[in-house]
């Protein structure tokens, strides 16, 4: 059960950090949507089932939609 | 760049402030106290097997008020930004219509979309769920509608009925506790049934039923206003 | 009986009410209520004037009692506060008629009866809270009553008000230093306290009510506010200003001198030069040192409210030099000097008033000649300077008079001087005012000018009466003030109706001789003058210059830049302004002020959100450093 | 028949309107203007039955869901939070009427909505028992500021509302950590229970939880450093908003941190460090409203120059400088409103907000110029004003050891209330005796906005000129909170 | 341990976006990233050592072996409030671009002290 987490983690923060640098901003949101999924997936390691479902489709679902119109409203790329 | 630099040697000052903090409290160490409470006797006084539906709805279930309040404000909020006088409204022309297979595919699956929602925030006191995980599962499947047919508008007037009646049931649930002779708000008066029934747990699965009819109308909501905001403003930068 | 005092403080406020709820029913109602409340409160005032009691406590406030006092002191200052204002609202009544339209005539009526109520809340005071609670409604009063005067006089109560509220907080310290200490603020526990307390902590308080009453005294280095204050201010308010108003920082100073501090309390905590504490002395130069700028400054001005203004802050100067003199004479005399000054200076403003009133300019140049058209303002002025200058009949020479004394028993030298050069300036800067108005010819413009109304000649009529008989009968004043000081621990002076008896400290004063004296010779020049047939009677255009006709606009007696040549002498004093030096500072502070705000609020999200990161991070580091916070 | 003296009613019945509007709002437009009246006006009333039994035993606590504080959320009532709780309904049914005259752009029943819940997440900041109730209070209130900041939809409320939204959430993340923190360390949420449990634990492992706490609620209560947002946003958002964010808002944050720095966390060094802030607050905000050209920035700088005062007052550590920080709360939140409901009338008629747009209009607009000079004398602590008694009450208070640290920052208060005195008589005298440029023909505020002006400006005439009542009830609340029988108390009736 | 670190980590690297980016999206991506971090804190102190998820789904599961529920309940009202303040922050960005026309924050400072 160690292991896995560490695995995950560490994507999720590689993640993360690819979400922030990359200049490609439906690609920085994808990446963000990805993160949470990660997150909800260490939730479900934490066993709180409950919250990994909320997480996934309040998280990763929702705000990434929400996110990606935005994106599409204003610039597709940054500067 | 040297910005970059001090600011990151900040945050690492934050980051090892909190480990020093947390050292004091290992990962896997039982740090509970009213969780002991909640876990021993909360079948007993709720009647819910999912303990943390019972502490969600019926032990915190102020705080569970405070959320939903914030999520209206926040639906309220999205609609007073993106709020269009009706003369000023212009469907948006070149709209790339999505291909057959989204538009049969998503009639299909809506449906399932909307029981699968629905059995979640129904059995949120027996299995993990509830009306938050319900709710935004069905708002996902009116998106599904606005990515299969983006003329789609769901009348706003309809939405904002459902919001505010599942708003009402919930405090109203919780002032008739105040008129009980417990007078204590969000009492859970309704019997508790036996445990792992459907009908069990009092007043916590109507309660989450409300929830989950009021988060699918408010995220459908945001997303309403969001995709209106793509389509009926004309799109023009 | 106690419940006068509280009447008498409530009734000019409930006045000032019901003045302005009169104004909006019709214009003389409300006349008719500001006269009405002002005389009221003159009558109560005379019922009870000579009687002291101690202390009625009118509430209490965070511990301490609020106490309403009198003694033969307050009656003195009582009677300026209650008969000037009278007079002033019966002057202002037709004064401001002409005005009726643009100004807000009702709250100004109410705005005078409110600071008259809060002249008189300071002078019952028995403790520090009423004393500053009715300081600070006199400033933010009379600064709504100087800013009446149009646009000018807006930038004037706005440095006016500045000022005042600077003062008043450092009173505000000084009280709440001595709370701390004593946690009740009436006036003799606060003696006490201060005859126990550290020398240091003394001094502090001291210099910090010091510095609130020189600024609303005057005096030098704080005066800037009152030349502008007094000569903007309408015409009916300097009087009320500069004749009572600087008064109150005179009482002040007399509180904490000989009311706070027992007379023999400040010997002992400070070094003494020339026998008087060296705070006093310090206290005695500031105010030679603005008898005689002050004096100059007067000489040199263009304007009538100015002139008179700067002639307010020199003879505030003898009041102050008097009250710090600290012998029994000396402060007797600065305390009628008071009284004197409030009388001749409110009727040289009200005559000033008057001739602005009929001829709408106040600049002395373009002035002259009004004595035929003005005979009964000409002679108001004409007793006023008389009386400012000190000539023995009228009531500026008695306390000038003790004050020099005063001075001499104390072998203050350079005092001395600096007072008579102070008091010969008098002469120069009040020709001035009477020879630029009311002597030499008339010009075109002032030919219809009639006498102001008979409402606004009786105030000048009652002053005028009123400096005849305090200069006669100085014994009337003299017997409140002994009487008040023997309260306050000074030996008695022996003085009698009509000056001071053979043996006083004085030496022998009849003024009734002199009057009578001066009154037969001037008979008699006046037989002279009509007896002998005079050659031939000259209109004052009938004269020509170097072959030239001088017609009638063309006037041949100069008045600008009068004393020009005096001026040259003293020029090099005024090279430092006070003003310029505050203006500088001030402006430095905003700029500095403007500069760190502009890079603070910089506008930009990313300096807020760092911000917020900023006040964490040291958070952070306090705990990881051992969290000891300096 | 049941009582309704229940504190909870306090939340309760606003959030009900609030879903009661959203419901209607489906069916006619019209009645969602006249809703928030009433339940501001049930507030006002249910808050005033409430007294009785606070002043009897000093506290009251409220449970929900039928199980006793730890377990179940609880709701604690004392004396000023009680008062506070009443201001805010007041302000609330006040506003509202003044709303239903001064509120006509579109989307009006959602901004009723909005409205009603952000005076409902204030009172819930102010009464909460619970530190994740405050959490999810503090988030209903800034929420609801968000989006009526951002109501006018022009280029400058779009930006304040971003920004205030960014820090609003930075800050929402710092407390809710904090809040966790103290639930690793004592494993409960009650705010009573936690101090009970967090007494032996040393000053260093609690100072990064209350730093966070403090940072988190600090933001929202416009402390020096962190209150950037302020400026722009409180003119930014229509008038009656801003004269409730003035108001009440900023307080309620502030109380907040009152009361948690007094029960949990009470060690002598943090009253030093927070003086630190408090006198920054205080200079930076009445520098920056000197400067200001447009009257709503100028009132939103004097707010967070006043908040400075009394967050001192509150830092002094002492039974009179909480009764001095009380009474400068309550001058505040009453005189500060009613300025922003008078000047968002002056707007209307005037049309612009630069202050030499409003010479002259004393003259026209009798009655909100004379409530306007009432109200700014008395945040300037003139005499015959409540200001008077509660600056001096806050002087006495931070002179009561005469070091030099105290005497240093008293006359840096007296020098700041000398310049807030300049920047309010320039307007006065703009306002009272400027010549009126412009040819707009300016009348009187219409009625229903100068009745809640009115109200008001009675109520701060009435404590001004009668204070003994509100000083012997602050006296009392001070003592109540500052010698921790706010926790014995709520021991014994909460039963723990 | 290494959730600790990682919900930190997670956290510092929101913030650093919050501050350092320049882009509006960037900066909202910072504010997620964060509120995802102190979730991921909040249910990993919750975390018992080989405890189970806190639902009775048979009558004989034995309390003490459970998860503490308070985390997992404050989690999903965090979850939730993050989620709508986000949808709020999306709309104003929308609502910037079109007033300002550019994502930048260095250029949206119309507002300044």
């Amino acid at each position: 059960m160690i292991y896995i987490s560490w695995i995950l983690i560490i994507l999720m923060l590689i993640l993360a950090v690819v979400s922030i640098q990359l200049k490609n901003l439906i690609a920085a949101v994808v990446a963000m949507g990805a993160t949470s999924l990660i997150i909800s997936l260490l939730f479900l390691l934490l066993q709180a089932p409950d919250v990994a479902m909320a997480e996934a489709s309040i998280g990763a679902a929702l705000t990434m939609i929400i996110y990606i119109i935005g994106v599409r409203e204003t610039e597709r790329s940054e500067k | 760049m040297i910005r970059k630099i001090v600011y990151s040697i900040f945050l690492a000052t934050i980051v090892l402030a909190l480990v020093m903090f947390f050292a004091a409290y290992p990962f896997g160490k039982n740090k509970m106290t009213v969780g002991e409470y909640y876990l021993n006797n909360g079948v007993a006084q709720t009647g819910a097997s999912n303990i943390v539906t019972s502490v969600v709805v019926d032990y915190r279930g102020f705080d569970t008020l405070g959320e939903v309040s914030v999520l209206f404000g926040a639906a309220a909020g999205v609609a007073i930004l993106f709020f269009v006088l009706a003369e000023n409204r212009r469907e948006r022309k070149n709209i790339t219509s999505p291909n057959f297979v989204v538009k049969v595919g998503s009639r299909i699956i809506f449906p399932f979309i909307l029981l699968f929602g629905t059995y979640i925030f129904i059995h949120g006191h027996l299995t993990p769920g509830g009306g938050f995980q319900g709710g935004s599962i069905i708002a996902s499947g009116f998106l599904l509608l606005y990515l299969a047919y983006p003329g789609t508008r769901v009348s706003r007037k309809k939405l904002s009925a459902v919001e505010g009646l599942a708003g009402l049931t919930f405090v109203l649930l919780g002032l008739y506790g105040l008129m009980l002779p417990e007078s204590s708000f969000l009492f859970n008066f309704l019997p508790k049934g036996q445990l792992n029934a459907l009908l069990s747990a009092g007043i916590l699965p109507i309660i989450y039923i409300a929830i989950g009819f009021k988060v699918a109308a408010e995220f459908a909501g945001i997303v309403d206003d969001m995709m209106c905001e793509v389509i009926c403003r004309g799109g023009e930068k | 009986m106690n419940m006068s005092l509280e009447l008498l403080l409530a009734t000019p406020f409930i006045g000032g009410l019901l003045t302005y709820i009169g104004g909006k029913v019709h214009r003389w109602v409300r006349n008719i209520f500001a006269v009405l409340f002002s005389l009221l409160t003159l009558g109560e005032m005379s019922l009870f004037y000579n009687t002291t009691f101690k202390g009625d406590v009118w509430g209490s406030l965070f511990g301490s009692k609020l106490i309403l006092q009198t003694n033969p002191i307050t009656w003195l200052f009582l009677l300026i506060v209650t008969s000037i204002s009278l007079l002033v609202i019966v002057f202002s009544v037709d004064d401001m008629k002409h005005e009726e339209d643009h100004i807000v005539l009702d709250s100004y009526y109410m705005q005078l009866l409110f600071v008259e109520g809060a002249m008189i809340g300071i002078v019952l005071a028995g403790d520090l809270i009423t004393f500053f609670m009715f300081w600070e409604i006199m400033s933010w009063t009379s600064y709504f009553l100087i800013v009446h005067g149009g646009k000018k006089s807006m930038d004037a109560g706005y440095k006016y008000i500045i000022m005042s509220i600077i003062g008043a907080y450092a009173m505000f310290v000084a009280i709440a230093m001595i709370y701390s200490k004593a946690h009740s603020l009436v006036y003799p526990d606060v003696a006490l306290v201060l005859s126990q307390s550290s020398p240091t902590f003394t001094i502090w308080i001291i210099i910090l009510l010091g510095v609130g009453f020189f600024v609303k005294a005057a005096v030098m280095p704080l005066h800037t506010w009152l030349p502008d204050a007094h000569s903007e201010a309408p015409s009916p308010v300097s009087p009320l200003l500069s004749g009572v108003l600087i008064k109150m920082g005179a009482y002040g100073l007399f509180i904490i001198f000989y009311g706070l501090m027992s007379a023999n309390l400040a010997k002992n905590i400070m070094p003494s030069i020339f026998s008087t504490p060296v705070l006093l002395y310090i206290v005695q130069w500031l105010a030679a040192l603005s008898i005689v700028l002050a004096t100059f400054l007067a000489i040199m001005q263009e304007d009538a409210k100015r002139l008179l203004a700067y002639s307010s802050i020199s003879q505030i100067g003898y009041v102050v030099l008097g009250l710090a003199t600290g012998t029994s004479l000396g402060v007797a005399g600065g305390l009628f000097h008071a009284l004197n000054h409030a009388i001749f200076k409110s009727l040289l403003f009200l005559a000033v008033g008057a001739v602005i009133y009929r001829t709408g300019t106040r600049n002395l140049s373009d002035l002259g000649g009004l004595v035929k058209k003005m005979p009964f303002t000409f002679v108001a002025l004409v007793v006023g300077i008389i009386a400012l200058a000190g000539v023995p009949p009228l009531n500026g020479f008695v306390s000038k008079w003790m004050i020099y004394e005063a001075l001499l028993q104390k072998k203050e030298v350079f005092l001395l001087i600096m007072a008579f050069v102070g008091s010969t300036g008098a002469f120069l800067y009040v020709y001035r005012l009477v020879h630029s108005i009311f002597l030499g010819q008339l010009s075109q413009k002032h030919e219809n000018v009639k006498d102001v109304p008979i409402l606004m000649q009786i105030p000048m009529w009652v002053l005028v009466i009123a400096t005849v008989i305090y200069g006669i009968f100085p014994g009337l004043a003299m017997d409140v003030i002994v009487k008040g000081m023997k309260m306050f621990g000074f030996a008695p002076i022996a003085y009698n109706l009509y000056g001071f008896p053979q043996g006083s400290t004085m030496g022998a004063l009849k003024v009734i001789n002199i009057a009578s004296v001066l009154m037969i010779s001037f008979v008699v020049a006046w037989i002279f003058f009509l007896l002998f047939s005079k050659s031939r009677k000259v209109s004052q255009y009938d004269n020509y210059a170097a072959g030239q006709v001088v017609t009638p606009e063309l006037k041949y007696n100069y008045s600008f830049g009068f004393y020009m040549s005096f001026g040259r002498v003293i020029k090099p004093i005024f090279k430092i302004s006070i003003e310029r030096i505050y203006n500088y500072w001030v402006d430095a502070a905003k700029i500095f002020g403007d500069y760190y705000m502009r890079r603070v609020y910089t506008g930009n999200l990313e300096t807020y959100n760092s911000y917020i990161v900023i006040v964490v991070t040291i958070a952070a580091a306090a705990v990881l450093l051992g969290g000891k916070i300096w | 028949m049941v009582n309704l003296a229940n504190p909870i009613l306090l939340i309760a019945i606003p959030l009900l309107f609030v879903f009661l509007i959203a419901f209607s709002s489906a069916f006619s437009k019209s009645i969602a203007k006249y809703l928030p009246i009433f339940a501001f006006g049930l507030n006002v009333v249910i808050a005033i039955m409430i007294i009785p039994d606070v002043l009897k035993n000093g506290l009251v606590i409220a449970t929900t869901a039928g199980f006793k504080p730890p377990i179940a959320i609880d709701m604690v009532v004392d004396r000023l939070s009680l008062f506070l709780a009443i201001i805010a309904s007041l302000l609330g049914f006040v506003v509202s009427i003044y709303n239903v005259f001064y509120i006509d752009e579109e989307p009006e029943e959602k901004f009723y909505a909005l409205f009603t819940l952000l005076v409902a997440g204030v009172i819930w900041m102010i009464i909460t028992g619970d530190l994740f109730n405050l959490f999810v209070a503090f988030e209903v209130t800034s929420i609801a500021a968000f989006g009526l900041v951002g109501f006018h939809r022009d280029k400058g409320a779009v930006e304040a509302g971003f920004k205030y939204l960014v820090m609003g959430s930075i800050g929402g993340s710092f407390l809710l950590v904090g809040v966790i923190m103290l639930y690793a360390a004592t494993g409960t949420l009650n705010i009573v229970d936690i101090a009970q449990k967090s007494a032996e634990l040393t000053f260093q492992q609690k100072f990064l939880a209350y730093a966070l706490i403090f940072t988190g609620l600090g933001i929202e209560g416009a402390l020096f450093p962190l209150n950037a947002w302020l400026p722009d946003a409180h003119p930014a958002a229509p008038s009656s908003v801003s004269s409730i964010l003035s108001g009440i808002m900023t307080t309620a944050a502030i109380y907040a941190i009152f009361r948690i720095t007094n029960t949990i966390f009470d060690y002598n060094q943090i009253y030093f460090f927070l003086m630190f802030f408090a006198l920054l607050t205080l200079i930076f905000g009445e520098v920056a409203a000197f400067f200001q050209k447009d009257i709503k920035r100028m009132l939103a700088y004097s707010t967070i120059g006043q908040t400075g005062l009394f967050f001192f007052a509150f830092t002094l550590h002492s039974t009179n400088g909480l009764q001095g920080a009380f009474m400068q709360i309550i001058n505040h939140s009453l005189s500060k409103s009613m300025l922003f409901l008078i000047v968002g009338g002056m707007i209307m008629q005037v049309g612009s907000r630069n202050i030499d747009d409003f010479a002259g209009v004393g003259r026209k607009m009798k009655v909100s110029a004379f409530f306007l000079a009432v109200g700014m004398f008395s945040l300037m602590g003139l005499p015959p004003f409540f200001g008077f008694w509660s600056k001096l009450k806050i002087i006495f208070a931070a002179l009561q050891q005469t070091n030099i640290l105290m005497v240093a920052s008293v006359v840096i208060i007296l020098l700041m209330s000398v310049v807030e005195g300049a920047y309010f008589f320039k307007l006065l005298q703009a306002m009272f005796f400027g010549k009126p440029k412009q040819d707009r023909e300016i009348k009187e505020a219409s009625l229903g906005m100068l009745t809640a002006v009115v109200v008001l400006g009675l109520i701060l005439l009435f404590v001004s000129f009668y204070p003994t009542p509100i000083i012997d009830f602050t006296h009392q609340a001070a003592s109540d909170l500052m010698n921790k029988n706010y926790i014995n108390l709520a021991l014994k009736l909460g039963g723990l | 341990m290494i959730y600790y670190l990682g919900s930190f980590l997670l956290i510092a690297i929101g913030l650093y976006a919050i501050i350092i980016k320049k882009n509006l999206i960037k900066i909202l991506i910072g504010l997620n990233l964060a509120a995802s971090g102190v979730n991921l804190l909040i249910v990993s102190i919750g975390y018992i050592k080989n405890g189970t998820a806190p639902i009775f789904s048979k009558i004989g599961i034995n309390p003490s072996a459970m998860v503490d529920p308070i985390p997992q309940a404050l989690t999903l009202t965090a979850i939730v409030i993050d989620a709508s303040e986000l949808a709020l922050a999306v709309a104003f960005v929308v609502l910037l671009y079109r007033h300002y026309g550019t994502l930048d924050i260095k250029k949206i400072r119309s507002l300044k002290w």
